[in-house]
């Protein structure tokens, strides 16, 4: 037993450091640690600023463009990454569709995809998740009929994240309607500007608009664009859900978001000191900190199997990351107090609507926004309500 | 005993119920809260059709001379429909004039639904110290100015009137030398930043800068006003929020019985039953001590009052956090979005949890008491 | 909307306070009080007293030796029993068995038992659990077959409270193995010296014999033992469950325990002051005496629907009860800390086996026996996840 | 970064595990906790000849020099196996000589199995806080006599010799002005009052009056030492905690799958497997911790020591207490017992809760450190 890291993953640490301290631009780190929004030229800039020092996606053999690095590795660069303040490389592409691609596509489309997928050229978004078929994926109902060298897609995707910039979504679609449920199902890579694609926001409960309606009205996909066989789409999706997740705990997000609470909390008052050192405050703080020490632990105890795949170990990760996020979040809102309640969307989107009268109060103005938006995350991504059934059946044998 | 509305009661409510579900559904309330103004006339009206203005303020003053009780009922109804019309604000500041004295021509248009107002009690730095305050008074007796700056002020931007707490004498966090003064919001010397809240609702930033005022009671001594006040206003929230709750429950209890996935009602996992039995739990326990406040918080026993109006903000909350939480967790996607009434009052929870003392304010307020040492 | 006392309630309380501070033996006071354990002799002793005022059985019918009382005095004199320290009358005959033999007894029946319970001549135990029907009480096999003027019993009950002591069981019994599971069984009223009768002890976690096993061997029971009609006994136990449940809730023990938890956080000690007054400490008991305050509005809110049975609603009460139960016990092994280690079965047990240092110690000494005791609460009368899915189905439909 | 024991601590474990197994199982445990000794003569040979007692004892004395990480392994298999023999005392009491420095003589001893050992550390007042200490040392440096009353003294009544801390000088709490001291537990001038605790171990109150000691070091220094072998044995107890939970969890798990209720084993109802999924993620956090802890435990830093080991305690704290708790209620009657072992790991969970600091201790401690308050 030895929990410490090597001498060469400091040293990688600190390469990491250096490359964040040189490249990162302020005005995005300023954006993600005062919970402003990220638009998409915020997302493709600094997606491009890594590709363009190679390291935009990690997780890929080398021969596609990933970095030859070890899970130590990926954990110390995206902990520092997040640390750091960085916007995310957002998954849809690097670590959802691309994966599948790499492993069940065809060579036209590795070649064509990959590139462009590693350098932002395209932006993908996820069409899983129907208005009927939540928890229960395996139920959708949008179908690809075949004719000729087309796929004619009808049906409704919903909660798809950020659909409004993308240029290509991957489809969970139903090719076989007599099949058993998830034995008729395809995956399909569609251009977003086919004609029969309209794009309906789904304005979330802070205001943001962030997911959407995709519906899809005899919209023709090419032939080409369908991955692997027809019919074995539900493979390829479970494939993808066993896939890398301990990124899922979030771990340096929750740190770099730990900080900020505490800073908060030194700031804010009670009694006449500093709310961190009121000893009800300071213990609700201090059991997220060690919650969150713990999870660390686990994730490093999820990597050091080496590049085996976490598999079901990956729902304790994803219950325990929310939790610790929503806690800090919720923290936030508390040590904020009244100062959080005020709305200001204008702030949100980074324009300055309303004269603030104190950078205290511009800190606070996104905390509620913030909080409530971060409910979504026990929702997403399989309810943490799910991953309790997959511990319960894949862990426990119940 | 007796834990049922009495007639007249429940007429009101019922009556109030009508018109929000006739008038006041959540599309229109949509339009209201998205509005510049923020607020609806017509709603206005209505409530002081309603007798609602009236409600609380005492007959003398052509009210209905309602107590805590009486507004039980009002505050569940207004919970329950999710109403963003500056109504609390208004009779929180009655409550305050009320018990300071001195105004009741004032009283009597806020009865006559004339005049609305607004209470002016927070400062950034005070979170929810209510005591802490900046603010000062200056001048004379007989023409006193404010200087300061207010924060979150429910209503500030709505007011006709603003009722504010400054210091004539004494330390920032002292008890002693708190004033409580008036302020016409048309005056000189004032600046109002309105803007939305994460509830709806209006809130405003307000800069007074030697605005004349006119004290209310003798200077310096209003705290016991301003603490009774806002443990009346406090009670009042809580019966709002146990309305909210009611409501939140029921929407998510059909929301059970009708989504289906896995070819069943979701309603049918027992890990969500057993979910909804604890926030139903947690409902009736925050419903008893929301009726304990509104039976205590015009009590002329101030340690009494401020013990059960604590006790029942801290349960109120916990329920609040609870119910509102797990009602958004168990629709889903759905509970997220802005297009269903819940995520709505999960907000105003959230809101009502932050306005008055959170829960932890509470309970250190609570266990302050000299009563809880005492075994 | 009324939540006061009326004066007649409040002369009344007064009456049952004169009652209790002329006829509660110091003793017995002192045990309850002080968590030491109570013997035959002393629920015993403590029923006849009352009894002797006529007080035994408040809420039976006057015409069988109740009081008339209203459910608000019912109320009060448990609330001021257990705040004086009483020891409790026990359910099994006053609460239990009479109110089905009331229901649906012989006139025989009625006119030799109830007086009988009234006055504690007979201990009564209650025969329901079998080691293969708890949860599942319908599933029950002790069988009872009919043989001329008697049934005989054979089969096995368990978690028989203070069968020991007994000299009534009363018990579910099978006479229908063909019929569906509740429609088979039969209530029968058993004497426990009949032979055939085993009663074997089981010792808890906290070593304490209060629990035990009957076996039945061929055990002879007069037909005249059976109450109502064969195969209908379901019936009759279903109809004690909704009876009066709101004295589950404790609320009047649960006040008292709260006492002797703050004396206790008074006299403890951090950092040199009072442990009462640590504001995490603190924070902790007013949770509780927030919750328990709750309960008391919450179950005046059920006795105010004046007699109407409280049905499913009771479901919420012995939840609720329950819990608080099991915090303040808990928050009491908590204060006392490491003081709680010591286990003395003797002092638990009335006598004084080692020597101790203090009267603090023998205050702690009983408490984390107290505690571990207490976990029964959550598990017996249909454990809280039993009650969980009654209120799912019952109050909510689900 | 490697979190598999090495193989020589996988082999160890291997063996006690299969000792305890063999020779240690419920039945064997419970004639000895209930045997008027509290301990087996034949199990002490037997940890011995494991070479437990040596294992932290260093090369120099004797021993095997092992670290925390090596004990945890051990630990954790004591735990599994509810082993009550006093061997945590002991080897506390190692800890301390260790630290201290100066009885190399004593060690070899303890590493031969031929001493017991025990620590005498908490008052009757003093709860968690182990510099609260109003015994006293009186006489010259050389000939130190001790006077006080020491209270659950883990072990007290089997120990050969005893550590006691009192005061040389200071205030009562002060952590200046503590010695540490070893006294002969035939000595005179003590009385021993042996009992058995709520696990089954035992436990003593000690009376000093002016017994002869030995100081560990010089008069009024001992607290740096004191902190820092408790803050070992904390960690210890972490690891044995996650042995206990680990088994207990392991019962819990094959009881929902074998105990039939409603025609259908109980683990089919989701609210059960959910809590069970609920009591895996505690298990394996507190695990970590408990990991981390054996880390960090004999760190030269010693901030990160304090830090570390508290945010273990307080997390397997928690987690033994949810695990402990449900474990029982889903065991439903079984579990509250006498005749399961599920009751037996509870109980022994609670107790090492209330051992060197409960859970609220180390929060407070783990918030107290300097570092908690960089943002």
């Amino acid at each position: 037993m030895d929990l410490n890291y090597s001498p060469e993953d400091d040293a990688f640490r600190q390469q990491v450091r250096d490359f964040l301290a040189a490249n990162l631009p302020p005005d995005l780190r300023r954006k993600v640690r005062g919970h402003l929004r990220l638009g998409k030229d915020d997302y493709v800039r600094w997606h491009r600023i890594v590709a363009a020092q190679g390291w935009a996606a990690p997780g890929w053999p080398v021969e596609y463009g990933g970095t030859g690095w070890n899970a130590v590795q990926r954990h110390i660069w995206d902990e520092e990454c997040a640390l750091a303040g960085a916007p995310p490389i957002l998954p849809f592409g690097v670590n959802m569709v691309a994966p599948v691609i790499m492993a069940f596509g065809s060579a036209a489309q590795k070649a064509h995809f990959l590139p462009r997928i590693l350098h932002c050229d395209d932006w993908w978004c996820q069409g899983y998740s129907e208005p009927g078929a939540g928890s229960d994926l395996a139920s959708l109902a949008t179908t690809a009929v075949r004719d000729g060298g087309h796929y004619v897609v009808n049906g409704q995707k919903t909660w798809t994240t950020l659909a409004q910039h993308a240029d290509m979504i991957f489809c969970l679609v139903r090719t076989d309607p007599a099949a058993r449920k998830q034995d008729g199902i395809s995956f399909l890579l569609i251009d977003m500007k086919s004609p029969g694609i309209t794009v309906r926001p789904i304005v979330m409960l802070d205001e943001e608009h962030e997911v959407n309606e995709v519906f899809f009205d005899n919209v023709r996909v090419p032939v080409e664009n369908l991955v692997g066989k027809e019919n074995q789409g539900w493979t390829y999706a479970k494939f993808l859900l066993g896939h890398e997740r301990t990124g899922i705990a979030a771990v340096g997000r929750s740190k770099r978001e730990l900080r900020f609470l505490k800073a908060l909390a030194l700031r804010q008052q009670l009694g006449g000191r500093p709310l961190l050192d009121d000893p009800v405050f300071a213990a609700k703080i201090a059991q997220v900190e060690i919650e969150l020490m713990a999870l660390e632990v686990t994730v490093l105890r999820t990597i050091a199997q080496e590049d085996r795949a976490p598999g079901p170990q990956a729902s304790l990760l994803k219950i325990k990351g929310t939790e610790v996020q929503q806690a800090l979040a919720e923290l936030m809102v508390e040590a904020a107090g009244p100062a959080a309640l005020p709305f200001d969307s204008a702030l949100l989107e980074g324009r300055h609507g309303i004269a603030h009268d104190s950078a205290d109060e511009m800190q606070a103005a996104p905390l509620a926004a913030y909080y409530f938006n971060y409910r979504k995350t026990s929702i997403y991504g399989g309810s943490n309500e799910i991953q309790k059934n997959i511990i319960a059946r894949m862990i426990l044998g119940l | 005993m007796d834990f049922e509305p009495k007639e007249e009661q429940r007429q009101l409510a019922d009556a109030l119920r009508r018109w929000i579900e006739r008038d006041y559904g959540f599309a229109a309330r949509r339009d209201i809260i998205h509005s510049p103004a923020g607020e609806s006339p017509e709603a206005w009206r209505m409530l002081v059709e309603l007798g609602l203005t009236a409600l609380p303020v005492p007959e003398a003053q052509g009210g209905f001379g309602g107590g805590a009780a009486d507004m039980f009922f009002v505050m569940q109804e207004l919970g329950r429909g999710l109403v963003a019309e500056p109504y609390f604000a208004t009779v929180l500041g009655a409550r305050v004039l009320q018990l300071a004295g001195g105004q009741e021509e004032l009283l009597e248009r806020v009865a006559a639904g004339e005049v609305k107002l607004a209470c002016a009690l927070g400062e950034a730095q005070s979170r929810h110290d209510l005591a802490d305050i900046a603010a000062k008074v200056s001048g004379p007796v007989d023409a006193a100015a404010v200087s300061g700056v207010k924060t979150v002020v429910e209503g500030g931007g709505q007011a006709d009137m603003l009722i504010v707490s400054a210091r004539s004498h004494g330390g920032q966090r002292d008890r002693d030398g708190i004033s409580l003064l008036l302020v016409d919001a048309g005056t000189s010397g004032l600046v109002i930043r309105d803007g939305r809240a994460i509830d709806g609702r209006r809130c405003a930033g307000v800069t007074f800068d030697h605005a004349p005022a006119t004290l209310l009671g003798d200077p310096g001594t209003a705290w016991p006003v301003l603490e009774a006040a806002t443990d009346w206003g406090a009670a009042l929230l809580c019966a709002e929020a146990v309305g909210a709750m009611d409501a939140l429950f029921g929407a998510t209890l059909d929301y059970l019985k009708t989504r289906r996935q896995f070819g069943v009602p979701i309603g049918s996992f027992q890990a969500l039953q057993h979910r909804m039995a604890d926030m139903f739990i947690h409902l009736e326990q925050a419903r008893s001590m929301a009726m304990l406040a509104a039976a205590k918080a015009d009590s002329g026993d101030a340690e009494e009052r401020r013990r059960v109006v604590s006790a029942a903000r801290v349960r109120v909350g916990e329920a609040a956090r609870f119910v509102g939480q797990q009602a958004v967790q168990l629709h889903g996607g759905m509970g997220i979005t802005d297009e269903l009434p819940a995520a709505h009052w999960f907000k105003r929870l959230t809101a009502i949890g932050l306005t008055l003392g959170d829960v932890d304010h509470h309970l250190r307020r609570f266990a302050g008491q000299p009563g809880f040492r005492v075994a």
